[in-house]
């Protein structure tokens, strides 16, 4: 482990999102496409729905080093396959207690409903994603329980 | 005349072990829970002979994760990297009896054909100062498997608690008088083990009744009210089954022994769904017929020391005591 | 292991000039597995593709990256590209490293970083990915159009014109729905009943159209292609099959009850046809008004007169409701609006009504469909204009526009679309059979988009002397004026920046229109989403208007959104021009990327079941080969589910997974990740 | 000290799809001094491995007559392990750790009758006993192969039956359950292994018998076998207990007091009676 | 009571109502309780009720091995009685074989790490205001001195057994969470005892046992425990109904009652959700409602 502490100005934050197929991807397209600049630390993970993503895949996040994670999808109401938005909301609700009372940083996760019209929206977030996680500087602690043998 | 050593004394024994960089093992109180834990200061130990552990000293043998080697893809190439040796000196000490008897026993299994230098290692590096017993309980049948509450097996030093704050030292191998060479002083005084536990069944017999009652509905009607949570097998200090796995992604990753049990369904598991051992009664079996019955018959010890750990700490009031008793009706 | 072809685009520039394109090949030809690794100019030029196509046989690659554009640009195209080489189409992934990198990070030496990462996940990915095949679901060349109003005559008579059978299910005695009760149309101002009845009578005869009136959907299994809906016929009491429709049973019935085709307005008896020129026209009895029924339930048997007039023997006072099941390949909702009734108890929370202006309360303030009934040549009056309370003829009507609508303060927060119009012909209506009458409008914008239609309201103010007033009403007093009953309108006229008071003798009002009531269960029967009114959704406002969510569930007319005849009809076309397209293919084929149950492992909990939004899981029996039960299990029906992966997350043991999504390569995504 | 759980590195030699979820696989050493004093007897087996997947244990399926260049093992993708070892590919390196177990005397066989009986995915545990008898030919008496699958594609080593059936005085029965398409060509029977067997009427007069597959299938052939003679001590079996270590010492694969990696995985008739049904 | 308890299920036994009673018994080590599967009339003497009827029975109501018994007469706590509720929701248990005999439980005392018993209550106990099994097929007890109990805890519940903790939790910081969790979780064996004395852990594979992908390391390392010990808190969610068998199992001593405590809160707070006290109740993961809450969603 390196144990000297690490210069926060060269730390470039990792972080995951996981969105959803037809709004938040959508988002991050549209963004490209109107050329709104944001921090490159994110590494998207396309999935149908927010539906679909479990805690599990929030902890294995962590695991493989990310510093904050995002789970975006589309608005309540818009969801390409009606419900599977509320489904999320009603876990993350559940995840955010868990992870809090284990003391992960509820800093360190996101949750948003991001449409495909919004591009600007998913520039802003990020951009104040990535901020923060720097200002909040690498996530050793849970690093930390990776690299114990 | 008898050897004596002072808690203080022991204390600076170890203490100066610790400073030269050696592992010291010894058992710790957290609240009402004792346990054998690596310390780093000699005052988190509790110098106290002690039945109920949470742990066995198995562990620091035997560790319940570790790794054999780690790897690394490059391109169509893998490279290994051995796991580093264990080259530090390890004092254990306060292990109960049953639990220091439980190396010699492990001890031809990893050495059976193929040595496994990850226990070898440790085992060579190792010292075992054993507390005799001062109290018994009724978990403890030692006496049915050929311990005793002073039984020396596997230890290389054992101490008796004078009550009074100082133990007798009886130094059983080189090791042992090494470690206690010069920090004792000579008295009069003998320590003394409590009585031995009494049992009133015979494990050859009830050894001799598995044998010939592998179908037997005894199995399944014994252990109904196990619910194979393993945690015996975790606590045993004779236990040594385990699992090879690969963790780590592709490009790079190890290979690690785990403690494994014999109670959980899948440890059998064909791929194909096939499971030899699909019930509670058929795997209760396993772990009775391999302690009393192909553990003898392979290296001649018994793969039990009577510890009582196992019962103790199941939540289901069962354990190899209660089960050896029910069979013990049958075999009457 | 593997063999995967990777082919990074430039883009032109597009790509190539925040990220180093070379640079990347040459990182990513570093990963294992990675057979070659190449760039391109236009990796989706023809060039480009035959690039990809002669590597694959090059090489025999087992999986191919392509790291260009966002994969909901091209990800369909490279599909094609690798299974015209013969690899599966579902063994590519796409990077996106134009959208989400080059277009977004100026930094090279970033954006390069991250494209290498970006194209070594789903290097990872297509690693796990398996060969699929599309799903192939056969098709019941029949339709259910639900709703039998002018949306669903159009869309059964086009159905059936296309050769497919059509069940048109319709919980009114008759067809026609609202349409039928009008009086004229804009912008044309043609009699509504002239244009309709033809269709309507062509609806009850066609061949291929079964006509199931008086009847509601209970409940609807199975999936696309593949519905099983079950239709509660309600008893009728009339046998339609013995009934000549010759009329002496209702002009008989001693029961005077009032009309719900006239909204009220007008009385019909227990037995009744709800309007002459009803199809089919054949009587229904209406049980909780008839004296024989009511007195049945009291173990008595009381008039009996309809059964004593009946030539034929078509009464049967012992008819039950009938529940029959319909195997149909496409279903298509018509359900229609209603008015916003506003008075002040609201069934949506959401909503507080309108007491202020004592609809429901002053029997002259009336709602637009009554005046339309009202207006009628064969409404209550006969087309004279009477005022409901006593029966004068009104000579100075207010109208008022937006009632309920556009208010997100207490009301609807969307426009009703038609109201401007209809009001317009209102008063045009009104200006004709009261040549001195005053028709007062009170607007908040006049909305007038359409062929023909700003011109129609203009001649309604120009021509016919409709006096708009620019503002809202806040409230209506019943007054006594000389004798006569007044609805006195206090109103503003903001033009004027003046108070507006008119004392009218009947009030019309514009209400909104909301969704036919009911429809919220039905939606739910169909899995068909629907808006905080209840309007269904629709699958894309803009490129999948008619379709829904749930496929082969169509939409048209006004139960999808306020809208006026010749958009309910176009509408209604389009819906059913898209069921023909479904129900003329020998099978449908569905994205194989689907939900998929581990079913030896699953516990049957059903937590699955619940989540599903397409109830596309169900709990099923495993049985050996003698047929004795094993497990249960769930199992996805292919035919149903969409792949949102719901279920995956919700599952307690982890037996389901999405196929092309798997946990497996989400982790393997996840871990190429790791330093 | 050596570390017994590390394996070693061999590159994936060739890979032969055998049927629709079996490979088989011939591998090297990458360290030519390991391959210059590698040697196993047939009917052992190894633990191969995927780097970052884990271990699996199959059985070396080839004759050892070339086992300073390379052997050979076969696998079924049911699981973990096997399905990432479904991607090897030619160049690839995998982990393999043995030779281990006991293997089939196959040098006291020799003047004996042979009769192989194999049902679906165990042909690999006994090819290798076949390939070497078929190498030392007259050494041996006449060979009898009783081979099926549950269908034409699940048959194993399906082209290799013909070539075996080229030897002199060796017969190959194939079989499979379910009648093959119409637009197969189809020389063999379609019924059950133990029917095909007891048809063949083989004798157990100086014979010996190898019979590996589905438990089923043991069972019904078992009897038939000692109608036609052939003690439980000329029978003989390869069992398949799940196995960690192969080394016994995880404690995994005890069948009684039998360690089945050190003392197996091959069997007699005879043993088996003596073990538990635990297997 | 015992006797009452006793005669009941002799009675269910005579009348061929069960085929096997699941009580308690003085099978253990020096009369320890634990289950005992009575299956003769003549046998019942050998049922017990008292304070150290610590197991929840309900566990062995998906076993294959139980389920062969037939029709099954088990005894409950108020809190078992709640898991064989939810095993019903679920789909696992089928009510019309189980007759649920329900005790007036007035608290059990916790076991000591020798196994013997404590002279105190489990913390769950101290904050229990349910002394009077709901949804079963009958009582045994005394109902009144079950609603005294219940209406004595209701005041002091909050600052009580493991709601104190779950206070004294909360109190932390989130670092400090970290780090006390940390410590719990090194002690983890991974012997799975918690999950297999849990009667919500029928899973017919365990997502620890499922390898493709390995979503928890299997080593009991920090990394693998923690994975494990958090998945199987959310795993749980609304479906806990807070026995504490998983931590009485847990030989390490790991507070997983608190644990999983704080997601039932969640449950109950945000959705108003508690399991296990009807049944015909869908899951709280699996449904949501317009509602839910979302002030953290951006």
């Amino acid at each position: 482990m390196n144990s000297e502490p690490k210069n926060t100005d060269a730390f470039e934050p990792k972080i995951v999102a996981f969105v959803c197929n037809w709004c938040t991807y959508l988002g991050a397209d549209l963004a490209g496409t109107n050329r709104l600049e944001y921090p490159a630390n994110v590494r998207i993970i396309r999935l149908p729905c927010t539906g679909r993503v479990d805690f599990n895949l929030i902890v294995k996040a962590f695991e493989i080093g990310a510093d904050a994670v995002l789970v975006s999808g589309c608005h309540p109401g818009d969801c390409h396959y009606t419900a599977g938005n509320f489904h999320a909301r009603r876990r993350w609700n559940l995840f955010r207690e868990l992870l809090d009372t284990v003391g992960v940083d509820t800093n360190r996760v996101y949750f948003s409903w991001i449409s495909a019209a919004e591009g600007a929206k998913f520039q802003s977030l990020v951009t104040e994603i990535v901020e923060k996680t720097r200002e909040m500087g690498p996530y050793e602690e849970y690093q930390s329980i990776v690299a114990e043998a | 005349m008898s050897q004596i050593v002072t808690l203080e004394q022991l204390k600076q024994t170890l203490g100066a072990k610790l400073a030269a960089g050696a592992k010291v093992v010894a058992p710790v109180l957290d609240g009402e829970f004792a346990s054998f834990k690596e310390i780093a200061d000699v005052e988190q130990a509790s110098f106290v002979p002690r039945i109920c552990m949470q742990n066995s000293i198995e562990e620091f043998f035997f560790p319940k994760h570790e790794t054999i080697f780690t790897f690394v893809r490059q391109g169509n190439d893998v490279v290994l990297n051995d796991a580093p040796d264990f080259d530090v000196e390890q004092i254990v000490v306060g292990a109960r009896p049953c639990d220091a008897a439980a190396l010699p026993v492990l001890d031809p299994l990893f050495a059976w054909d193929y040595d496994d230098r990850f226990y070898q290692r440790r085992r060579a590096k190792s010292t075992v100062v054993s507390f005799a017993c001062t109290q018994s309980d009724a978990h403890c049948f030692c006496t049915a498997v050929g311990g005793s509450p002073e039984n020396t097996h596997g230890a290389d030093a054992i101490l008796f608690d004078l009550g009074d704050g100082s133990f007798e030292v009886r130094a059983i191998t080189d090791k042992g008088k090494a470690l206690f060479d010069g920090k004792t002083t000579e008295s009069d005084k003998v320590g003394k083990a409590c009585d031995a536990p009494v049992v009133n069944f015979d494990v050859w017999k009830i050894a001799d009744w598995i044998r010939a009652n592998f179908d037997s509905p005894v199995w399944e009607q014994v252990s109904l009210r196990c619910v194979g949570c393993g945690t015996c097998a975790y606590v045993c200090p004779t236990c040594h089954c385990f699992d090879i796995v690969d963790e780590g992604s592709y490009k790079k990753g190890k290979r690690v022994k785990n403690w494994d049990s014999c109670q959980d369904a899948m440890f059998t598991m064909h791929a194909s769904g096939h499971n030899p051992r699909d019930t509670q009664g058929k795997r209760q079996r396993q772990r009775l017929t391999h302690k009393f019955v192909i553990y003898p018959d392979k290296f001649k010890f018994y793969l039990c020391t009577g510890c009582g750990s196992c019962s103790r700490s199941c939540a289901q009031m069962f354990g190899v005591r209660p089960c050896l008793e029910a069979l013990d009706k049958e075999v009457q | 292991m593997a063999k995967i072809g990777v082919f990074t685009c430039w883009c032109g520039e597009n790509i190539a000039r925040n990220v180093d394109v070379e640079a990347v090949s040459e990182a990513i030809s570093k990963l294992p597995g990675v057979a070659c690794s190449m760039d391109y100019k236009y990796m989706c030029s023809e060039p480009g593709q035959s690039l990809i196509a002669s590597k694959i046989k090059e090489l025999g690659l087992t999986g191919v990256v392509v790291a260009s554009c966002s994969p909901h640009m091209h990800l369909n195209t490279f599909r094609k590209t690798v299974e015209l080489a013969g690899v599966n189409p579902y063994l590519v992934e796409m990077a996106n490293i134009r959208e989400q990198c080059s277009w977004v990070h100026t930094d090279k030496e970033v954006a390069t970083a991250k494209a290498i990462e970006l194209i070594g996940m789903a290097v990872a990915k297509v690693r796990r990915n398996a060969a699929l095949e599309p799903i192939k679901v056969p098709v019941t060349k029949r339709a259910m159009v639900i709703g039998a109003g002018v949306a669903g005559i159009q869309a059964a008579l086009d159905l059936a014109a296309g050769g497919v059978e059509v069940i048109l299910v319709e919980r009114e005695p008759s067809v026609g729905g609202k349409m039928a009760g009008l009086s004229e149309t804009f912008p044309t101002l043609d009699c509504s009943q002239c244009i309709l009845t033809p269709r309507m009578v062509e609806v009850g005869q066609h061949p291929n159209i079964e006509l199931l009136t008086y009847s509601e959907v209970e409940k609807v299994d199975g999936y696309v292609g593949n519905f099983k809906v079950t239709v509660r016929k309600k008893a009728r009491y009339v046998d339609i099959a013995k009934c000549t429709g010759c009329g002496s049973c209702w002009n008989k019935c001693p029961k005077k009850v009032p009309n719900a085709f006239d909204y009220g307005l007008g009385n019909r008896t227990a037995i009744y046809i709800p309007f002459p020129q009803a199809v089919p026209a054949r009587p229904v009895i209406d049980a909780d008004n008839c004296l024989r029924l009511q007195s049945m339930k009291k173990g008595k048997e009381l008039c009996g007169i309809c059964l004593k007039q009946c030539g034929t023997d078509a009464i049967n006072f012992h008819d039950k409701d009938e529940l029959v099941e319909y195997e149909v390949g496409a279903v298509i909702v018509a359900t229609g609006y209603k008015l916003y009734q506003i008075t002040k108890e609201q069934e949506n929370p959401k909503l507080q009504g309108y007491g202020e202006y004592g609809y429901g309360k002053y029997k002259d303030v009336i709602d637009s469909l009554q005046f339309e009934r009202i207006i009628s040549a064969s409404g209550p009056t006969g087309g004279e204009p009477k005022r409901p309370s006593d029966g004068m003829t009104p000579k100075t009507v207010v109208f008022i526009q937006c009632t309920g609508s556009r208010d997100n303060a207490k009301g609807i927060t969307y426009c009703s679309k038609i109201c401007c119009m209809y009001t317009a012909k209102h008063t045009m209506l009104f200006k004709h059979k009261v040549h001195d009458g005053e028709a007062h409008v009170f607007y908040m914008d006049i909305r007038s988009g359409g062929k023909m239609y700003d011109e129609f309201v203009r001649r309604a103010i120009e021509q016919d002397d409709a006096q708009y007033h620019r503002g809202r009403v806040s409230k209506i007093e019943e007054v006594m004026v000389d004798g006569v009953k007044k609805c006195r309108c206090y109103g503003a006229d903001t033009l004027t920046g003046k108070p507006c008071v008119v004392d009218a003798d009947m009030v019309v009002l514009a209400n909104a229109m909301l969704p036919s009531s009911g429809v919220t269960s039905l939606a739910q029967k169909l899995s068909v989403g629907y808006d905080g009114y209840g309007f269904l959704s629709e699958s894309h406002p803009k490129l999948r208007p008619v379709e829904t969510n749930a496929a082969g569930v169509f939409v048209c007319g006004a139960c999808q959104g306020p809208k006026d005849i010749p958009e309910t009809v176009a509408q209604a076309t389009a819906a059913a021009g898209k069921a023909l397209i479904m129900l003329s293919q020998p099978y449908l084929t569905r994205e194989p990327e689907i939900a998929t149950v581990d079913e030896r492992l699953c516990a049957a909990c059903g937590a699955c079941v619940k989540a599903c939004p397409y109830n596309a899981i169900s709990i099923e029996e495993i049985c050996d080969r003698k047929g004795n039960l094993v497990k249960m299990t769930s199992r996805v029906n292919p035919g149903l589910c969409m792949g949102c992966g719901t279920c995956v997350a919700v599952c307690p043991s982890k037996s389901v997974d999405l196929i092309g999504f798997t946990d497996d390569q989400v982790y393997a995504q996840l871990e190429s990740l790791l330093d | 000290m050596e570390n017994i759980y590390k394996p070693d590195l061999m590159e994936v030699v060739k890979v032969k799809q055998e049927t629709g979820d079996v490979k088989r696989v011939r591998i090297r050493f990458k360290d030519p001094e390991k391959a210059k004093q590698f040697s196993f007897n047939v009917g052992q087996f190894g633990i191969f491995s995927v780097f970052g997947v884990g271990e699996s244990v199959f059985n070396i399926c080839c004759s050892n007559s070339h086992q300073n260049e390379y052997f050979e093992f076969c696998f079924r993708k049911v699981g973990r392990v096997t399905e990432r070892m479904w991607d090897v590919e030619p160049g690839d390196t995998i982990g393999f750790r043995g030779p281990f177990g006991n293997s089939y005397p196959i040098k006291e066989w020799e003047g004996k009758n042979l009769v192989f009986v194999a049902g679906g995915i165990a042909m690999p545990p006994i090819r290798c006993a076949i390939q070497y008898c078929l190498e030392n030919r007259d050494k041996y008496g006449k060979i009898t192969i009783v081979y099926g699958a549950r269908t034409y594609g699940d048959l194993v080593c399906r082209t290799e039956l013909d070539e075996w059936a080229k030897y002199p005085n060796v017969d190959v029965l194939k079989t499979v359950d379910i009648a093959p398409a119409e637009e197969i060509e189809w020389d063999g029977r379609v019924d059950f292994v133990p029917t095909v067997l007891k048809d063949s009427n083989v004798s157990g007069e100086n014979a010996i018998a190898l019979v590996v597959g589905p438990p089923i299938m043991i069972k019904l052939s078992l009897p038939i076998l000692s109608e036609n003679g052939f003690k439980d001590e000329d029978i003989f079996t390869s069992l398949e207990n799940r196995m960690k270590c192969g080394l016994g010492k995880c404690g995994r694969c005890n069948c009684g007091s039998v360690y089945v990696c050190k003392e197996g995985p091959v069997f007699t008739q005879a043993d088996i009676k003596n073990m538990p049904d635990d297997y | 009571m015992e006797n009452e308890l006793r005669n009941a299920i002799r009675e269910l036994l005579e009348k061929q109502e069960i085929d096997v009673a699941i009580g308690y018994g003085r099978v253990g080590v020096d009369g320890a309780v634990g289950a005992v599967f009575v299956t003769s009339p003549d046998d019942v003497e050998q049922i017990v009720w008292n304070d150290e009827c610590r197991q929840n029975l309900a566990v062995h109501l998906t076993r294959p091995e139980v389920k062969a018994f037939g029709k099954i007469g088990i005894v409950v706590k108020p809190c078992d009685a709640r898991a064989v509720v939810v095993l019903a929701n679920e789909a696992q248990v089928d009510l019309d074989l189980l007759t649920i005999i329900g005790v007036v439980c007035s608290g059990i005392k916790r076991a000591k790490p020798d196994g013997t018993t404590a002279d105190e209550y489990y913390a769950k106990c101290e904050t229990c205001v349910q002394h009077t099994p709901q949804n079963v097929t009958l009582v045994v007890g005394d109902v009144a001195e079950g609603e005294a109990l219940d209406a004595k805890n209701e005041q002091n519940a909050a600052t009580a057994g493991n709601n104190a903790k779950l206070a004294k939790l909360r109190a932390m910081t989130v670092e400090e969470r970290f780090a006390y969790w940390r410590e719990q979780f090194s002690r983890c064996v991974r012997c799975y005892a918690c999950r297999q004395s849990c009667p919500m852990c029928y899973c017919n594979r365990c997502v620890a046992d499922k390898n493709r992908p390995t979503r928890i390391d299997t080593s009991a390392s920090l990394k693998g425990n923690f994975a494990w010990n958090i998945l199987r808190a959310f795993h749980l969610a609304g479906r806990c109904v807070g026995c504490g068998a998983c931590a009485s199992a847990c030989p390490a001593g790991i507070e997983l009652d608190l644990l999983n405590l704080t997601v039932s809160d969640a449950a109950k707070e945000h959705f108003g959700f508690v399991a296990g006290t009807e049944f015909g109740v869908d899951p709280l993961i699996g449904t949501y409602a317009d509602d839910d809450k979302e002030e953290f969603i951006r």
